[in-house]
């Protein structure tokens, strides 16, 4: 592993702690929820569920960048932009869904479910949106034809890779436990 | 409270940590010395003088590496069966017992309720000597800690976390105790005492906290009385008699026959109830007491009606 | 070695910088690793300032020389400012300064994000000082314990600096520990396998790992708190549905991984300087090494001993007090194995092992008393005392602070080129030696007197002006100690003896450099074939046999 | 000796799928193995954890009384028998086996580290949420496909780490973090499990009382709802941790005590 994947794998374990930490304090309180706003009465699980694809979808289509990075192929470009289109929708849901729930009340401070909620699910869409960046920028190194293939290069794309696979799974568990496990 | 408190034990709960805490002190003390002895002999027998010879290239021993991983391991196991031990014992299981005192930690003085009789005081818990009482412990704001240390263990006031531990004392007299856990500004002076009696005295200590204190009608005692009412004293405190159950400040309706005032940072004497009143700052700087800027006098005729709810 | 590794060692240096702007511009990890140094030396100043004002304070019963308020703020300063910005910090520096010269580097894994590293965590300490002309410090202890850190109880902005300040700190040490983790898995010059490392690198290298995986615990609890104090949440306040005990299970999740980030580095430094001092390799090299590893491991299923007094239950307690005494195990055989190394040795009783070797003896003093509050009832009886202030100064000064006077005098050579007067040397060590027994000694009679902590005056009952006062002795002749050092830093650099490059006859790859080392590090790293590569070189007919240990006797 | 306690260790049931299991486990091992009495020693300590969790007293309070019980059962078929069964092969006998091609690849997609930490650890988590334990609880059947798969998820996720044949093994950094990492899993798990609500598992709440030792295990062992669900949790915590720390200690120790062939140039990871 070189050294730039290494160090992204151990900011990875951190990160995963960081949120492991905030998930304990979102399923504490779904325990002992207190008064306010709970996560059945606020959230819309099918809609999230159509969003969450979107970011499920732009995983795949990062790797496709990245196996056409390594086959040295065009396409690459197009795969790059098609997964910011994609983080870009699912934040764009994260929003929407934001709005609409100040819209209805539930700020941050209404009750335990939704300090631990906006906490948690806040902080991926941080991360979702310093990977569009990160992600942002290699397509536009990308597409002004610096984009080598040295080895720091390559090393770089595959720390973004990286990152944007781990934004990706910490959604996963956020969704199971945010949204399915209150409505499944 | 002289001495060394936590090896003074008045209460079975409290002598069990005792001899534990001793058991431990020669079991730690003889390691302490044995490393101690083992590197003293070292740098005095192999220091370094003129001419000594090269230090033989030794790089450990496997036997050696299990001794001393073992040898703890054994010596600790005898510790923690002497722990499994000492717990029951400083800290006997609750079973179905309604507690019999109530004590709830505010921002910086005890509140003390006796739930099986209704009497309520502050700052000062009485007991009668050789009976166990469950004591609830709770808090009204931030988290404190009760502690009387010859009589056992401490244990936290957590508001949303509900307590309860054991109280005894094997023989009459006045034990020290104090929130051990950081509250704020005045920590330090949140201190108790716990006044262990015969059980006639702790019954007549009890029939009369539960009396209502007489209203006295003429003198200063009596202007004492008015002032008190037109002042907004009894927002926060109660006195029984008065006024309802506020529990902001402590219950005043036996202030008088109580040995500390705020909560232990003096003795309850006329002169300081005096100097308190004048200016609760003088006596404990931050104390959510406010200075009522009265005159002398009026602090005076307060005073002397207070000095009457014994 | 990967050819990219191999690059990053002859790649070449940044163009030369003058003046203040070569340090503050600076991604070489010996000036930044110095910067680290100097910026724990200023916060010690500040930390240690506040613990004299403690100290005169609670000299006599009674005293007003502070507010109680300001007295919450000075201790809630003081032990932040020690953990925070002087231990982690100063190690951190250390580490920075001396690692990549020690595995053959040319430098850390990423120069720049070291740099970083620092800068954040100064800026941190800034961010947490600058609470003082903001309208006050934090006043509610350096745990800041629910609710009386919301805004309902501390009513200046400090608990949000000191959130703020944290999660500087936070960044920068996670950063920085990536960086020394990746530095030793990538950056080794040929031969020195993992195996072969010695051992500040390998416990290094555990310790980033505990800080990467102990961080995010603050982090989100920082988070959490923030939460509640700007937003008007209720996530620790129980008035609200909230759980104060929750803060007390993140902080402490976070809290007592840190005691283990705060000595591990102690047991590096130590591990390498008694060998050196004592003419012989560590004794039982793969037993320090495997019980580095466990105390890690175990470091994070320990933190509820912290909370025995909270009444989670005998059975909890229980549970926990057992792992905490299962942590005295490896932590005991390394103190066994320095032992060990002093036996048969030849002891040359430098400045640097004069403080190795009281380390060992102070740091088995507070991990004994540590034993004392592993067992559930004494733990009761005595937490929250001054034998808990005793206990916890006997591990972090009498352990971390110890080695790190050894730590610096042992490569205040290496980083300077010259050495540090052994005579003035000698003074340093037996104030701070004295001064700090006379200081925190007799606060294990006091606590089991009854002495609570964080308390700003106390009654005036019988010896306790006596041991207080002692105690206050022992804390201005710990200001005597450090002006000495100081004094003896600046004698040194102007006027000490040329250091040359091993002053020590040491073993390890940064004394076979010049001192200061050059930018680039080393002309020529001479090869290695084992644990003590410059040993080999001088006795090539008596190389160490890399595994003898493990084979026996 | 008093009633309960009598009626307690008297309650051996000789579950034949048990018995059955361990027979045939043996036999086969029998069969193949030739070699290193030692090794068979640590087999057979295997099957004997497994036989002892499934049959002794302790199966019956873990299926009726106390959720406990049921962690140290379960702790035993996820952290103490597949080690021990695994640490019985041979190297002879897994190389045999190697050259089928079928165990092979069985063994070369079983065996990446990602596929085993996620099967051991999701099996882990998976039957602890309550609808499916509870279920477990209330169906012998479900039961025995609960224990089947600990067993067979914590072979695979234990195998990377304690195979005899070193080139299926995790080199030790590696497999030092594949521990730490799975002893996270594994602690946060215990810890939501110690801190829940009491009645999780509501079937311990009120427990019939086929041997008549209820009261002795609520009043003497004062192991009420609460009490017990907690204590399950800790269990998994602590001791569970413990095993994890040992079995890093263990990789550490093997590690070094294989030498260090490297004369010159860098080591491999391991």
């Amino acid at each position: 592993m070189s050294k730039s994947k290494l160090a992204v794998t151990l900011f990875i374990l951190s990160e995963a702690s960081f949120f492991a930490l905030l998930i304990i304090a979102y399923v504490y309180f779904h325990a002992y929820p207190g008064e306010g706003p709970t996560a059945a009465g606020s959230l819309n699980v099918g809609r999230t569920a159509i969003f969450s694809v979107f970011l499920f979808a732009s995983s795949a289509t990062m790797m496709l960048a990245s196996r056409s990075y390594r086959t040295r192929s065009s396409a690459m470009l197009g795969w790059l932009i098609v997964t910011l289109l994609l983080g870009g929708v699912f934040l764009f849901g994260q929003v929407r869904e934001y709005m609409g729930l100040y819209a209805a009340g539930v700020s941050a401070n209404r009750s335990l479910f939704a300090t631990t909620f906006f906490t948690l699910t806040g902080f991926h869409g941080l991360h979702v949106a310093i990977g569009l960046l990160a992600i942002g920028a290699v397509a536009i190194l990308a597409g002004s034809g610096s984009l080598g293939v040295s080895a720091r290069e390559e090393e770089a794309f595959g720390s973004v890779e990286i990152y944007w696979h781990f934004v990706d799974a910490v959604w996963v568990v956020i969704f199971s436990i945010v949204y399915l496990w209150e409505f499944l | 409270m002289t001495g060394i408190v936590t090896l003074n034990p008045v209460s079975p709960e409290a002598a069990a940590i005792s001899h534990l805490f001793v058991a431990i002190l020669i079991i730690l003390g003889g390691i302490f010395l044995l490393v101690t002895v083992l590197v003293l002999y070292a740098i005095a027998r192999y220091r370094d003088r003129p001419g000594a010879p090269e230090a033989k290239q030794v790089f450990g021993s496997r036997r050696l590496e299990i001794a001393w991983t073992v040898a703890p391991v054994l010596l600790l196991t005898l510790i923690g069966v002497f722990m499994i031990r000492a717990i029951e014992a400083s800290d006997p299981p609750i079973e179905d017992r309604k507690p019999d005192l109530r004590v709830v930690g505010h921002q910086w003085w005890w509140e003390i309720a006796y739930p099986k009789s209704g009497a309520v005081t502050a700052n000062e818990i009485h007991i009668p000597v050789g009976k166990s009482l469950l004591v609830e412990v709770d808090s009204a704001d931030v988290i404190h800690d009760f502690w009387v240390p010859e009589l056992g263990r401490k244990i936290d006031a957590i508001p949303g976390h509900v307590n309860y531990v054991w109280i005894s004392a094997d023989r009459p007299g006045v034990y020290q105790g104090v929130c051990a856990e950081f509250c704020g500004a005045e920590h330090t002076w949140m201190r108790m005492i716990v006044v262990a009696e015969g059980e006639g005295d702790f019954d007549a200590w009890q029939r009369a906290q539960l009396a209502t204190p007489a209203m006295p009608s003429d003198g200063e005692a009596a202007r004492g009385l008015t002032i008190l009412k037109d002042q907004t004293c009894l927002n926060c405190h109660a006195i029984s008699g008065l006024a309802g159950n506020q529990t902001v400040g402590p219950d005043l309706s036996h202030i008088a026959s109580r040995r500390i005032l705020a909560a232990g940072a003096v003795a309850n004497s006329p002169e300081n109830l005096f100097r308190w009143l004048k200016n609760p700052a003088s006596i404990k700087p931050e104390s959510h007491m406010p200075n009522f800027q009265l005159s002398d006098e009026k602090v005076r005729a307060l005073v002397a009606y207070m000095e009457t709810l014994k | 070695m990967s050819d990219i590794a191999a690059a990053d060692r002859i790649a070449p240096v940044e163009a030369e910088r003058e003046g203040l702007l070569s340090w503050v511009a600076s991604v070489d990890h010996k000036q930044i690793g110095i910067m680290y140094l100097l910026s724990g030396l200023v916060f010690f100043g500040l930390g240690g300032l506040e613990a004299l004002i403690i100290r005169t304070q609670l000299a006599i019963p009674g005293n007003s020389i502070v507010t109680p308020d300001t007295f919450n703020q000075l201790f809630s300063m003081h032990g932040t400012t020690m953990i925070f910005l002087v231990i982690m910090p100063v190690m951190a520096g250390i580490t920075t300064y001396v690692l990549p010269l020690m595995i053959g580097a040319r430098d850390v894994a990423f120069p720049r994000l070291n740099a970083l590293s620092f800068w954040i965590q100064l800026f941190g300490g800034i961010l947490l000082y600058f609470s003082f002309v903001a309208g006050g410090a934090p006043n509610a202890g350096w745990f800041s314990y629910a609710p009386l850190s919301e805004p309902a109880y501390s009513f200046n902005n400090g608990v949000t600096y000191w959130i703020l300040g944290l999660a500087g700190v936070g960044i920068g040490s996670l950063a920085g520990a990536i960086n020394m983790a990746v530095t030793v898995l990538k950056l080794r010059v040929p031969g020195m396998t993992i195996r072969r490392l010695p051992l500040f690198a390998w416990i290094t290298m555990v310790n980033s790992f505990l800080m990467i995986f102990a961080l995010p615990v603050i982090n989100a609890a920082l988070v959490l708190l923030l939460a509640d104090r700007l937003l008007n949440a209720h996530i620790f306040t129980p008035a609200f549905g909230g759980s104060a005990v929750l803060w007390q299970h993140y902080f402490w999740g976070f809290g007592h991984p840190e005691v283990y980030i705060m000595i591990l580095p102690a047991f590096a430094i130590i591990s390498e300087v008694i060998p050196v001092f004592s003419g012989k390799p560590i004794y039982g090299y793969e037993f320090v090494a495997a019980s580095t590893v466990a105390i890690a491991f175990m470091s994070f299923a320990v933190w509820a001993h912290h909370m025995f007094a909270v009444g989670l239950g005998h059975l909890f307690d229980l549970f926990f007090g057992i792992s905490t005494m299962a942590i005295a195990v490896p932590t005991g055989i390394k103190i066994f194995n320095w032992t060990a190394t002093l036996y048969q040795g030849r002891i040359r009783f430098t400045t640097s092992m004069k403080f190795a070797v009281s380390f060992i003896v102070m740091f088995t003093i507070g991990g004994l008393s540590g034993v004392s509050f592993a067992v559930v009832p004494l733990d009761w009886q005595l937490t929250d005392t001054y034998y808990l202030v005793a206990h916890l100064h006997y591990v972090l000064f009498g352990g971390s602070i110890f080695a790190i006077f050894a730590g610096i005098y042992y490569w205040f050579p290496k980083m300077s080129g010259r050495m540090l007067d052994e005579r003035i040397g000698n003074w340093h060590f037996w104030t701070t030696f004295i001064g700090f027994n006379l200081t925190f000694l007799v606060q294990h009679l006091l606590g089991m007197m009854g002495m609570p902590r964080r308390v700003f005056t106390y009654p005036d009952w019988p010896w306790w002006m006596t041991l207080n006062m002692i105690s206050t002795i022992g804390a201005f002749t710990l200001l005597a100690s450090v002006i000495i050092f100081l004094w003896n830093i600046r004698i040194s650099l102007g006027a000490g003896a040329p250091a040359g490059d091993n002053p020590w006859d040491a073993w390890t790859l940064e004394w076979a450099t010049t001192s200061p080392p050059p930018a680039e590090n080393f002309a020529l790293v001479p090869p290695v074939r084992g644990r003590r590569p410059l040993w080999d070189l001088a006795h090539p007919d008596r190389a160490d046999e890399l595994v003898a240990a493990a084979s026996g006797e | 000796m008093s009633e309960p306690v009598g009626n307690l260790l008297r309650a051996w049931e000789f579950e034949p799928s048990v018995v059955i299991g361990c027979a045939v486990l043996l036999a086969l091992y029998g069969v193949a193995h030739r070699d290193d009495p030692w090794r068979a020693g640590w087999f057979v300590a295997g099957a004997a954890a497994i036989f002892l969790a499934l049959v002794s007293p302790l199966d019956v309070l873990s299926d009726t009384y106390l959720f406990s019980a049921h962690m140290a059962q379960h702790l035993m078929l996820v952290l103490v028998a597949p080690p021990l069964l695994i640490a019985g092969l041979s190297p002879r006998m897994v190389r045999r086996a190697m050259k089928i091609a079928a165990a092979a690849r069985i063994e070369r997609v079983l065996g990446n580290a990602i596929v085993a930490w996620t099967i051991g650890m999701a099996t882990l988590w998976v039957w602890h949420a309550p609808s499916l334990y509870n279920a477990a609880l209330a169906d012998e059947d479900l039961h025995i496909v609960e224990h089947l798969c600990f067993l067979i998820s914590a072979t695979i996720y234990w195998w990377p780490i304690v195979s005899p044949v070193e080139e299926v093994r995790m080199a030790a950094m590696p497999a030092v973090m594949y521990l730490a990492t799975g002893a996270v899993a594994n602690s946060v798990l215990a810890i939501l499990l110690t801190f829940a609500r009491p009645g999780l598992y509501p079937a311990y709440l009120d427990p019939p009382d086929p041997l008549g030792i209820l009261t002795m295990v609520r009043a003497q062992w004062g192991l009420t709802p609460a009490a017990d669900q907690q204590l399950g949790g800790l269990l998994m915590w602590i001791p569970g941790g413990m095993v994890f720390m040992g079995a890093v200690v263990w990789v550490i120790a093997r590690w070094y005590a294989a030498g260090d062939r490297e004369i010159h140039g860098i080591a491999p990871a391991g």
